[in-house]
């Protein structure tokens, strides 16, 4: 994480995102960014929010608090029950970001009440990357992401 | 969202808090999903029950079942009290096999509490079927039927097989069908959804149980969550692929991609044609399954296999119809399991009282397997003790057990997983 | 006929005298029909048991099981030992229920000689499913797969629901067909046979399972054995009728004609459209139905209904799904029968396991009505004793009990009967 | 049942139809003449070959031993069962002359093992009475028809 942007207010963003509302609010967190579809039932562990499914790029890494952005929901009938649970354990993300609507991903996002977007003017999975922070208005349709540094990112490993 | 006046009248009150409750989260997601309206469905097949120690805290904590209720089936923090269900309901698949907790490795709180959760939910009108399989058990929708169902093999079938439709729902989405009659109407509701968008032409014949299984790992794989249509060039596919063929076909699409819908030229009641099928439009993609296909999906099924002694045989994913129970009784008879070999054949309860009836389970049993219900390896996460390599005639198992389990997984014919069961060693391989 | 080399080599005996015997059968009953081939099948459903005391005697004087199975199943009065199916077979229902001996009048002799010949059955094969209805409990045939069923209500759900493809067989064409996968090649297996020969538009909604059941004893009456096609002028047809409502409106035109195959236009797999029904020709005949033909179809079917006391009320024609004893138990919660009237409902035992553990046998039986299975009072021919009128839902028990036994027939709604049970009064009427 | 028949050789028939042999077999007997289909299951005693069915033209007639003349087979698929039943209690027809094939009537005839015809040249519902005397060559697919006097036949009730 980037001290840059747990201290200052950030007077403009990098960049902004416009897409659709799927649930509402409003939340500012770092981002955790997959190219891969995300499972819920035998891919998360809702306890921790920790990604498990083996061979996942994200596996060992935990989606608690964080913009998750991702491609959408894939796997079993069980997705929104695990994020639900995620959320009763406090381990759902903080937000979605996702391109591609399924019901799985829809109610998921609806029963982890957290702000939720798709359908943006720009793939969110091309411009934001992990460790960016984002700040999620879903009510107005809008993400302004804040790069973290350059060098700080290119040195790190993507956590 | 545009709402009808009884959905109006739902919504605010009219039909008590819980209804209320279920109005409001169908709004949330039918809005999150985009959709215009809703449908009515009269079929909804989901989990009620609770079999988690978290759930089974929840209750004590927060409020009993009707508390569990509100919050895991219709996202409600508040508790309401829970009337009972508007709608045909059926219940799926659980985490174990409540008739075999010691085996599945259940203490006495888990299993008492599903216990109170399965009177609870038959109580509110839950048909408890307790399988992925309601359609082998007097769930079988028709053509054009509005249904809300969870697990992905049964909405492969109820949508392809059977030509009713529905979407892939969720647990909280079905708790307020439950109740309200009610669907976002949206994806495979909609007709302008059903048509094929990737387009596979067959260069193999596809007979088996297995050849089945394996077109439709490869099919999923490459076509993700999009609609099929398979079609043999310059003529039929074949003989008309039975039920059980349907079942592996569809789970294994469902597993290794997201297929929720697909079309076989015909076969499938949405496709008498090709064109038809397609909606006259372009297929977005055009896949040929050849012998090279089938073996390729073959080897991605047993990547994990490594060592040919085996400690488990699993059958029944989705769960076995009393003729798969009865062609296993067929291969069991006479013979005895390897002494360090266990074999669980998974099936819905009310097929176990007709395989105990026909004399299957006594053939089972006296070879050494056991029949086994409401649950299956996955879902539970349960294997018998020191289970290094496991043999299954299921894609869907192959995919998942060593994903969840750590475990190696052999796939083969069904003829292969009862001779590993009685030898201890997997002798299989593609013919 | 032309035989295939393999069908030459079973005639020739290569599979031992009863497969031989059951070529035997099946070409003349193949000549008989003027079939020109075989097609081959692998799932038959018949009668197998025996529950005479015609058979029993044969059994005791001419060789036991495997003399009754030559003779009664195979038409061969040389005593051949009969070699396990090699087909799924699945048992229909018989004439009476052995859960209920006394209650069907069934004497103890009768009963022990029914059990032996059910565990010969099994022991060869036959899936003990009891039922007219084996589409509920795991015998679902998918679209175009050859089958070689008995039972009317069961062959016209088959073929027209789930199109697959079927006559409705015998007896003795079924045990051949378990011992050889194969039937004749006529009628409903080949295309040219399928398409509708009547239309039936429709001027009226058609919603409710009494609704259906009207519908369909309308149309068995006017197009007797043809292929009717139901259309709706202007629309569709509405809301998708389920399971219950196409099991009783086939059941219906099966008794008051003898459709075995019917088409509905956007519903049924063969009628995405209404000229695909007819497969491009003209109806012989254009039917209407509206409230004046739905009106005389219920008058029909209630012809010798005269006293409005009843004693009896049967449901389970055909045999009830979960879903329709979910429906009867939640009328019935909390009252009781009326003392002088009895209420039997019918359903296939798997189904009634189902029933056992949802609840809902326990507020029947709490009722003082009892929930059976493997038969029904047409079958059976059984009643409680002192019946004069009954109370049924379903057109084709009230086509045949009034024939069968002399008894009245009040025919209405599930609520109507269930109502008529708890007042001992008939107080329905059509809506 | 007339004398004439049952003592003298018929030197020639009053009329001959040709159908389709169903069963093989030669058989002569009296015709029992329906215009009614007829029910297995339900609709016969195979004890006694005695139609049972309420208001049906042949209720509590006896088909056992006659040549039996009739559209075909309607009702449950217990249809051959009966027959077959009768057969074995020596109360099945001596032959079927029916006009509408179906798998019904197919089995029912082969199972009864008695001669059967169709596909007529002439509709033997027409030309055939209850009560004529009827020679059924069913190999060579002929049916001799002797009439019975019409004296008789107009004074009796039918059979
Ligand atoms: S629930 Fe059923 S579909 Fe397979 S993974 Fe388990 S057997
Ligand atoms: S066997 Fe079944 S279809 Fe009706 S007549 Fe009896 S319930």
């Amino acid at each position: 994480m980037s001290d840059r942007h747990d201290t200052a207010p950030n007077p403009a963003p990098d960049l902004v995102l416009h897409g659709r509302k799927v649930v509402g609010g409003v939340v500012e967190a770092e981002a955790l960014v997959t190219h891969e579809r995300i499972s819920g039932w035998g891919g998360i562990d809702p306890r921790t929010g920790t990604v498990i499914e083996i061979g996942h790029a994200l596996r060992g890494q935990s989606f608690a608090g964080k913009v998750l952005v991702f491609p959408g929901a894939k796997g079993s009938s069980g997705w929104s029950a695990m994020f639900h649970t995620a959320r009763l354990l406090k381990a759902a993300p903080a937000a979605f970001l996702f391109n591609e609507m399924t019901t799985k991903m829809a109610l998921g996002a609806v029963v982890s009440h957290a702000p939720a977007l798709t359908d943006f003017d720009r793939d969110p999975l091309a411009c934001i990357e992990t460790g960016d922070r984002v700040r999620v208005d879903a009510e107005r349709g809008t993400v302004e992401v804040f790069k973290r540094p350059p060098a700080a990112h290119d040195g790190d490993p993507p956590a | 969202m545009h709402l009808s006046d009884e959905e109006k009248a739902m919504y605010d009150g009219r039909d008590g808090p819980a209804v209320q409750k279920a109005m409001d989260l169908l709004v949330r997601y039918g809005e999150a999903l985009g959709a215009e309206r809703l449908v009515e469905t009269r079929n909804v097949c989901a989990t009620i029950t609770s079999t988690t120690p978290f759930q089974r805290d929840f209750a004590q904590t927060r409020g009993g079942m009707d508390a569990v209720f509100s919050e895991f089936s219709l996202d409600s923090p508040e508790v309401v009290p829970i009337p009972k269900f508007k709608v045909f309901t059926s219940h799926l698949q659980l985490g174990f096999d409540p008739g075999q907790p010691e085996r599945m490795g259940i203490d006495t709180q888990t299993l008492q509490f599903y216990e109170r959760s399965e009177r609870h939910a038959a109580g509110l009108g839950a048909q408890i079927m307790n399988t992925c399989t309601p359609y082998q058990v007097g769930n079988v929708p028709t053509r054009g039927e509005h249904c809300a169902w969870m697990e992905s093999s049964a909405v492969v079938y109820c949508n392809s097989v059977l030509g009713a439709r529905t979407n892939t729902e969720g647990r909280e989405s079905c708790g307020a069908a439950m109740l309200t009659a009610r669907i976002p109407d949206w994806g495979y509701h909609r007709d302008e959804n059903r048509h094929a968008t990737h387009l596979v032409e067959l260069d193999v014949e596809v007979e088996s149980v297995q050849d089945w299984g394996l077109l439709g790992y490869f099919i999923g794989e490459q076509v993700q969550s999009g609609v099929p249509v398979v079609h043999r060039r310059g003529g039929d596919i074949g003989r008309a692929p039975n039920l059980p063929r349907l079942k592996h076909f569809g789970a294994a699409a469902a597993s290794s991609g997201g297929v929720e819908l697909f079309h076989l030229v015909g076969i499938t009641p949405e496709a008498p044609t090709l064109e038809h099928a397609l909606g006259g439009k372009k297929p977005m993609e055009v896949l040929r399954y050849g012998p090279a296909e089938r073996r390729a999906a073959y080897e991605r099924l047993n990547t994990t296999a490594r060592e040919a002694e085996i400690q488990y045989v699993m059958l029944g994913c989705p769960h076995y119809t009393i003729e798969q129970i009865w062609e296993a009784a067929q291969l069991l008879e006479g013979r005895r399991l390897h002494a360090d070999v266990q074999l669980w054949i998974f099936t819905p309860r009310a097929i176990k009282a007709l395989a105990d009836r026909s004399g299957h389970t006594r053939i089972i049993e006296e070879a050494g397997g056991v029949l086994m219900t409401d649950s299956c390896s996955a879902m539970s996460r349960a294997v018998p003790p020191g289970t290094r390599a496991v043999a299954l005639d299921s894609a869907k198992q192959a995919h998942y057990l060593p994903a969840i389990l750590g475990v190696q997984a052999w796939f083969g014919s069904t003829a292969e997983c009862i001779e590993a069961a009685c030898t201890g060693r997997w002798q299989g391989g593609l013919k």
